[in-house]
């Protein structure tokens, strides 16, 4: 059961193993505020909807179920959208056009196609958070990488006299723009992906190893 | 003074090395004491085997016979006695069976007195079927069954017989001494073969390089009152290539996957018109051929006459053995040749030199990556992109290499000369033809 | 006889002779070729432009040799990776803090040439992706420019380099010159005594035969005594360099002529638009001389490994790069625009190669008599 | 803006994979190889032309007048929904090849962050019904301009040798990163000293 | 056709719910919104000039910089005016509000809506970035090239070139019009 | 609270559902396509590897030519096995009666760079075909494994892979029984075995053992000591080679103890340095 909410934050990594949900991913990753604000984003929706989806799914028939699905997350999604413009004003400046294109993020109805359809509440309920909360690792990686290469800054809430904003000493003077740019952005999430096959694939060189080893004893 | 003929596209400029060879005259080599006479000396299915092993032979004797419509039939160079029937590896590195003659007995034929028949009085059809019986095939390397290629479909005509007098290859002069030395017989020649094929026009093209050649040749013509037509032609590698001859002659461009004859033209070399005159005029099946050796590493380099089946290193011995150590030692030309493992691989009917260089003649291309200059499709004559074309092969996309015309390549070796990284292109596109056929794609 | 020889044959596949020329003396030759410009850059900037070049060849070849360590290869000394840091560094303002041109090079060789798969795999050209990385990342320090020492003014002073100029000033700019010098002269942009003088020779004694006149100006451009990047301000070397790799044939005709022709006409035609010269009263000679286009034109877009296979790939390539180098420079945001248009032509070449394919001998059946 | 200022800003300059992140993930998806690329990129232009103009048209129309433009995104995924599962159906049966070539992308085009995107940022932007198609065909085209020259360069990255961790995914974000890198050339300052 | 009408009907049954839901999330976050807005525009304008009393928007037709003005009034008097300006960015249209002395100097001014580049572009939003421009417009006048700047003020705005000028000229044209005004109101 | 605006929100949207549910329904029935169910089922049943063991191009082919009945084998998918024959052949209802027995590919062949002698050093295109055609190969047995690995080339799940002496070595867990490994090498060094088989001899060559002594120090030399070693059955020596009868299910330790030349090896994964 709770390997439905694990495999989502490693194993099946949304953004790196299975590649989904990139248009946000990149477009919001300039800020580490940004990201942690979709990432909580997307976690609601995913969850309202995974929830929903498995509830329904004997109730919608296959003709009409990308529709309803569509539906469902769009209903989210807009509450999203309308509560962080009212509560989250700058945030929601920030995130622009793609809080709401958080409806046609692959990974909310790439899950409710590929999992809440035949699963359980409970399991989709785990499976959604698990599956947000790697998406939300994910954005905070790529966009912590692209704030600091690319404007010297870790941008978080502010709060008190801290006006939420960390400046790293000598590249804060000096930051490799591009990075922060359209350009970075996708350099970023390509050797992020190389770094993660790299591993993936050492790690089943030392899974044969270790069979070739228990052979040998 | 009037440009001379090419072909327009691609092709190369290598050293000819050919001052080496080309003052010398042609002489016998030794007779072998063992010939070694393989089954498989020509394009197409290797000839079968008539004897076994104990039996006595002839000189001039069926030993092989074709076995298919793309076969030759094969001919004891010395008489002698079988020794065994083994495979052994030909110059050209494929392996092969071969009849061992151990020499024994007398010459029938050498050092006889020669009979002339009159072909004129026979009909083409006769005169072709000499052809097949003597195993005539094409002697500038390719060794296609010279019968098959004179065998003209109904409804189709020949325009245009060209000899080929190109010899394009660096280092090689047999075609071009042969040329000098035997000029009547191959004009002779090729009145043989007007009367098989019947031509409209017969041209001989000749590389510039060969003034002497040119100059005999036109002289004899006019003294015979022939109405052939020498044309020399610009130095430039592959010109001997029949499809590059003919473009450079004619004008036509043989189409892709076809024949000289689907725009009405044969290309015959030299070295095979000489055959023909030999096979007709004095029924002399082909167990000699005329063969350069030559090299940095040769004391004295030569054109000899050799019998199919003598062992390279015989001949290297008849010349003088090595001035120094090889490193390489090419059967054929350099461009197209096989590099040789060994000194006992026996000459077959395509072996036109043998090369010996020593190490300061030898470049050793050290391959790096491509660098994409596009050099190789400068010079590829066919119009091919060597690179694109070893890059699909290397990740095995034989059918996209073969969409851009990998089977149209012949191999002749431009693009592996030039390419600037060292890349095997030409073995690339060996092994892709080999996985494309296999898959047939 | 035969039998002395000990040594193992070689054996190898056909063809047995091979050209001289090899993929690391292409490249030696023409960083050669290279090499006096840099030397002519060196002298009139200072001495610290040669840490510049330093910089960015030694972050190079340490990158290259860190990676290539790392995969088990050896290209090291193909001069491959000299090269491009040789041309990032030609490609920087002279007075470039180090660390600029230093990541302009890990980037070039680690991420445009290595992710790819090394020499030979990259699709654009590291050099300039290099180049355009820290452009965009770093865009005021890769915009101050060096005043040459050849102009006699103090070391270390910025000045504008003329494309640069002609950019801010037109920008406001709304009245009627005859071109580019004219309007430099009118706004008080310097010419040096040396150009004045040989200006004022060439127009008495050579083109007077013709009853030609020189305007000042394009002798200071020509001899590379204006600011500008390291490597690029002086045409007179870059084309003897050039000369020379013509006549080895590393470099062929097609990309430079379709480049300059294409970029040349278009200047031509409407390059007078904006001075109020009109229509075809381009100046020609001016933006062919000015931001690197010679530099580009004949070492960078020819690099053979981002560029067309075929001739008649290149001449399309070359006609792009102009159309591209004419469109940024007289409207985009930057000056110059050449470094810009050779890789944004560089993704398309893959497509060139794609459909511009030599045409197959004999797939043009003739039709017999 | 006029209809050339707008063609230029959505192919070239907001080019939607390389600067706005909009449908990448068709985009690493079907541009390994070049002729599903091709036919991607037509059923990309088609459908964001037509979801353009018709999500304009119930904005303007309907969601205006009755005040309830926050219902945008709900009714426009739909209607973008119902659209391609109309264009699917269509092609299947009318031309069963071209289906066999876009089969499993089809579906992607429904997902596609650029089609709705597009569709919002016409209302955002304000644009009349013509701006709002041409700027959906603009932006289709960018999509496959991107797409087949990603295409083409993949193709050839095909038949290098790639570091092995690299082949993929990964070299196709960063061939796309190096792609954007290059199109930072056409940048708005250009779009404005071109058309004023 | 039963099949038909049953699917219909669900997907009908899931838009209804959801567009009832999502009918009462609107209506509770309306109004939050609206009123959002409101308190920022007037918490920008009393910043620009937090002395004086800013009074209702005038609009302003058929001017391509000037949208509109605002009159600010203190002790009763009129004493400044806002002014709504588009300048013509990097990355398009600047939204900038800039209070105006009757003479036409410059007494503050803000950055709003922009889509400028990040860290370049952008720094305009950053209040010390707007020092250059107080005080000109007046007696001096407001710097539109970079070579009216003092050095370090230059070094600061390049790279992002465009942006400033784009500020610049916005503000010139607003100092213009706000000398137009006079004291009128 | 605005009830009408709510009301204007749930006409609208519903009403487009509605229109878009009916609308749909309706579509699907006018534009329905036919599809053969069986054969998509049969499809699905398949590995999806596309390799062509089974002879046709790809698993969509050989699932048409079973839905078609132009197939009536359904064990010719080895990468799937028994597992998948069964799947097949429940789905066309009927009744498999052979059994399969997983076969996989191996190298029988040793001989690397320090125990084989070489004719020449091959420099050119990295491809056990290409150096076929120069003499056969560069070493100077012609049966052996030319370690150039045209076979790890055309192995789709990387099965085959480089060990420390240059040589290939097939993993026999990874092995799918495609073939395409066998079929690519020039000397027939790759055969099939069993998936059980627990040795193998690693040799290909058929010369004299004398002969064979003169070129490899790990070839088989006909000795038959292996024959001698286990006398009920398991090993044969045919034309000068040693071949395991892998019917036999006895012991074969001593017999492989016993090998002078040590060509009899264990099938089981190789340690790979490269």
């Amino acid at each position: 059961m709770i390997e439905h909410f694990t495999k989502g934050l490693f194993k099946e990594n949304p953004i790196f193993i299975i590649v989904l949900g990139l248009c946000p991913t990149l477009a919001v990753s300039t800020q580490v505020v940004n990201a942690l604000g979709m990432g909580a984003g997307v976690i609601f929706v995913l969850l309202g909807s995974n929830f929903f989806v498995s509830l329904l799914r004997n109730f919608i028939p296959e003709k009409i179920r990308i529709p309803s699905y569509i539906v469902i997350i769009a209903s989210f999604v807009t509450m999203v959208d309308l509560f962080m413009q009212a509560y989250a004003p700058t945030l929601s400046k920030n995130l622009g056009v793609f809080v709401q294109l958080i409806v046609v993020n692959c990974i909310i109805l790439g899950r409710a196609e590929a999992f809440a359809k035949n699963h359980t509440v409970s399991e989709s309920v785990l499976d959604a958070l698990g599956m947000g909360i790697g998406f939300t690792l994910g954005l905070l990686l790529i966009s912590l990488i692209r704030e600091v290469l690319g404007a010297g800054t870790i941008t978080l809430f502010p709060f008190g006299n801290f006006d939420g904003v960390i400046r790293i000493p000598v590249i804060y003077n000096a930051p490799i723009r591009v990075i922060g740019l359209a350009t970075g952005a996708l350099l970023v999430i390509g050797y992020l992906k190389g770094f993660f096959d790299w591993m993936a694939i050492r790690k089943k060189k030392r899974e044969i190893e270790k069979r070739v080893s228990a052979v040998k004893v | 003074m009037k440009e001379l003929k090419t072909f327009p596209k691609g092709g190369v400029h290598p050293r000819d090395h050919k001052e080496l060879t080309n003052s010398i005259p042609i002489r016998n080599a030794p007779v072998p004491s063992v010939a070694v006479i393989a089954m498989g000396q020509h394009l197409g299915s290797p000839a079968k085997c008539l004897v076994e092993k104990g039996d006595t032979v002839t000189e001039g004797m069926l030993i092989g016979e074709s076995s298919g419509f793309i076969s030759a039939n094969v001919h004891s160079s010395i008489p002698g006695k079988v020794s065994k029937i083994d495979r052994v590896f030909l110059p050209n590195g494929l392996n092969s069976e071969a009849i061992f003659v151990e020499l024994e007995g007398e010459f029938e034929r050498s050092g006889k007195e020669v009979t002339r028949t009159e072909w004129r009085e026979k009909t083409p059809q006769e005169l072709l079927e000499m052809v097949k019986e003597k195993g005539i095939v094409g002697m500038g390397g390719a060794t296609f069954p010279t019968h098959v290629k004179y065998t003209v479909k109904k409804g189709m005509r020949v325009e245009y017989f060209v000899v080929n007098g190109v010899e394009c290859e660096p280092y090689l002069t047999a075609d071009h001494r042969l040329m000098l030395e035997k000029t009547d017989e191959i004009l002779e020649g090729i009145e043989i073969i007007r009367k098989i094929l019947n031509p409209e026009k017969i041209m001989i093209g000749i590389e510039i390089n060969k003034p002497d050649a040119i100059e005999i040749m036109e002289r004899r013509i006019g003294e015979r009152g022939l109405d052939f037509h020498v044309i020399p032609l610009k130095m430039k590698y592959p010109q001997g290539d029949e499809k590059q001859l003919l473009k450079a002659l004619t004008g036509r461009e043989v189409p892709s996957g076809g024949l000289p004859l689907d725009i009405g033209a044969v290309v015959s070399n030299v070295g095979t018109v000489f055959s023909i005159y030999e096979a007709v005029v004095h029924g002399k099946p082909l167990i000699e051929r005329i063969v350069t050796v030559t090299g940095g590493a040769i004391n004295h380099p030569a054109n000899l006459k050799v019998r199919i089946g003598t062992r390279i290193g015989d001949l290297i011995d008849e010349c003088g053995g090595f001035k120094e150590t090889p490193l390489k030692i090419i059967a054929g030309g350099p461009m197209m040749g096989f590099a040789q493992v060994n000194l006992d691989s026996p000459v077959t009917k395509g072996v036109s030199g043998i090369i010996a260089l020593p190490r300061e003649e030898v470049k050793i291309p050290r391959k790096t990556p491509c660098i994409q200059c596009g050099k190789c499709i400068r010079v590829c004559p066919m119009g091919l992109s060597p690179t694109r074309l070893y890059k699909w092969i290397d990740h095995q996309h034989y059918e996209e290499a073969v969409k851009e015309g990998l089977m149209d390549c012949k191999e002749c070796g431009c693009c592996g000369y030039v390419c600037p990284a060292g890349i095997p292109l030409v073995q690339g596109m060996r092994v892709g033809k080999y996985y494309a056929r296999k898959k047939k794609v | 006889m035969s039998m002395e020889k000990t040594e193992q044959l070689l054996v190898t596949t056909s063809p047995h002779l091979h050209d001289r020329m090899t993929t690391s003396r292409i490249m030696w030759t023409v960083t050669l070729c290279l090499l006096p410009a840099g030397i002519w850059g060196i002298y009139v900037f200072g001495i610290y432009s040669l840490a510049v070049l330093a910089s960015s060849i030694g972050a190079s070849l340490a990158t290259e040799f860190v990676i290539t360590k790392l995969q088990g290869q050896d290209t090291l000394y193909d001069g491959s990776a000299f090269l491009t840091g040789l041309l990032i560094g030609y490609n920087m303002p002279p007075s470039i803090p180090l660390y600029i041109p230093v990541i302009g090079s890990i980037f070039a060789i680690a991420v445009v040439k290595h992710t790819f798969g090394g020499l030979g795999s990259n699709w654009m050209n590291p050099a300039l992706a290099g180049r355009v990385f820290v452009m965009f990342s770093w865009t005021g320090p890769m915009t101050t420019w060096l005043v040459p020492r050849t102009r006699g003014i103090a070391d270390a002073v910025t000045g504008a380099s003329p494309l640069g100029f002609l950019k801010t000033g037109l920008m406001t700019f709304s009245g009627k010159v005859s071109g580019p010098l004219d309007f430099m002269a009118r706004k008080g942009y310097p010419f040096t005594s040396s150009d004045l003088k040989v200006t004022e020779w060439l127009n008495e004694h050579v083109l007077s035969l013709w009853g030609g006149h020189m305007q000042n100006g394009y002798v200071d451009l020509f001899l590379g005594n204006i600011p500008g990047s390291i490597g690029e301000v002086s045409a007179l070397l870059l084309l003897l360099g050039a000369v020379y790799l013509f006549a080895k044939k590393i470099i062929t005709w097609e990309i430079p002529v379709s480049y300059l022709g294409s970029f040349g006409f278009l200047v031509w035609m409407l390059g007078g638009l904006r001075y109020g010269a009109g229509l075809f009263h381009g100046d020609v000679l001016f933006h062919l001389l000015s931001g690197g286009l010679i530099l580009g034109a004949f070492y960078m877009a020819t690099d053979m490994v981002t560029s067309p296979l075929t001739g008649k790939g290149q001449i399309i390539y070359g006609i792009g790069i102009g159309f591209f180098t004419y469109l940024i420079r007289f409207f985009g945001a930057f000056p110059e625009g050449v470094s810009l248009s050779i890789i944004l032509m560089n993704i398309v070449v893959p497509m060139i190669n794609r459909y511009a394919q030599p045409v197959l001998f004999g797939r043009v059946r003739e039709a017999r008599k | 803006m006029t209809y050339v200022g707008i063609i230029i800003t959505f192919v070239f300059i907001n080019n939607f994979i390389l600067t706005q992140f909009l449908g990448l993930c068709p985009f690493i998806g079907v541009s390994r190889q070049m002729e599903p690329a091709v036919g991607m990129g037509f059923a990309v232009i088609f459908v964001m032309s037509l979801a353009s103009l018709i999500t304009w048209m119930i904005y303007t129309w309907i969601l205006i007048p009755l005040g309830i433009a926050y219902l945008q995104t709900i009714t426009f995924i739909l209607v973008i929904a119902a659209l391609v599962q109309l264009v699917e159906m269509t092609i299947q049966k009318t031309a069963p090849p071209l289906y066999k070539a876009l089969g499993i992308y089809l579906p992607l085009i429904t997902t596609n962050c650029a089609v709705l995107g597009i569709a919002l940022i016409a209302v955002r932007s304000n644009y009349n019904a013509m701006e709002s198609f041409v700027a959906g065909f603009s932006a289709g085209v960018g999509f496959m301009l991107a797409l087949v020259l990603m295409a083409s360069i993949r193709e050839k990255l095909d038949t290098e040798w790639v570091p092995k961790p690299f082949r993929g995914v990964p070299i196709a974000f960063v061939t796309a990163g190096l792609m954007a890198l290059a199109f930072m050339a056409f940048d708005k300052a250009l779009l404005r000293n071109l058309i004023g | 056709m039963k099949g038909i009408v049953v699917t219909g009907a669900k997907l009908f049954l899931i838009c209804a719910i959801a567009a009832s839901v999502l009918g009462f999330v609107n209506a509770v976050t309306e109004p939050v919104i609206r009123q959002r807005k409101i308190r920022e525009l007037k918490e920008a304008l009393e910043s620009l000039i937090p002395e004086g009393e800013v009074g209702k928007l005038v609009k302003v037709e058929n001017n391509d910089v000037v949208k509109g003005y605002y009159p600010v009034k203190k002790d009763g008097k009129l004493f400044a005016y806002i002014l709504d300006l588009r300048g013509n960015g990097y990355g398009g249209e600047l939204k900038i509000l800039a209070g105006f002395k009757g003479n036409g100097e410059i007494v503050n001014v803000k950055l709003m809506d922009n889509e400028e580049t990040p860290g370049l572009g952008k720094k305009a939003e950053k209040p010390e970035y707007m020092k250059k421009f107080i005080g000109t417009g007046g007696t001096k006048p407001v710097p539109v090239r970079k070579d009216m700047l003092s050095r370090k003020d230059a070094d600061a705005v390049t790279g992002a070139s465009i942006t400033f000028m784009g500020i610049a000229n916005a503000l010139a044209e607003g100092s213009e019009f706000a000398k137009k005004l006079g004291g009128k109101s | 609270m605005n009830l009408i605006k709510v009301l204007y929100a749930f006409l609208s949207v519903s009403g487009l559902g509605i229109i878009l549910g009916l609308g749909l329904a309706y579509a699907s029935k006018i534009f329905a396509v036919k599809k053969n169910e069986k054969q998509e089922a049969l499809e699905n049943s398949l590995p999806g590897l596309n390799c062509g063991a089974c002879g046709y191009a790809g698993c969509p082919a050989y699932a048409e030519a079973i839905a078609s009945g132009q197939d009536e084998d359904l064990t010719k998918c080895s990468p799937g096995g028994e597992a998948t024959a069964e799947k097949l052949a429940e789905l066309m209802g009927v009744k498999l009666e052979v059994t399969m027995e997983k076969m996989v590919a191996q190298v029988h062949c040793r001989g690397g760079k320090e125990t084989s002698k070489y004719m020449f050093e091959y420099t050119g295109v990295r491809d056990c075909n290409a150096a076929y055609a120069m003499f056969q190969g560069d070493k100077v047995c012609k049966f052996s494994c030319l370690g150039l690995g045209s076979c790890i080339k055309v192995c789709p799940v990387d099965a085959i892979d480089y060990d420390s002496e240059g040589l290939v070595w097939v993993d026999k867990e990874m092995c799918i029984g495609c073939e395409k490994c066998v079929e690519v090498c020039p000397t027939g060094a790759m055969q099939m075995i069993p998936y059980s088989a627990d040795y193998i001899v690693a040799c290909n060559s058929t010369d004299k053992g004398g002969a064979v002594r003169k070129y490899c120090s790990v070839g088989c030399i006909a000795c038959k000591i292996c024959e001698k070693k286990s006398p009920e059955g398991g090993f044969k020596v045919e034309n000068f080679l040693s071949k395991i009868d892998y019917s036999f299910k006895g012991e074969r330790v001593s017999a492989a103890d016993a090998c002078p030349t040590k060509c009899i090896i264990k099938n089981e994964p190789h340690p790979k340095k490269k």
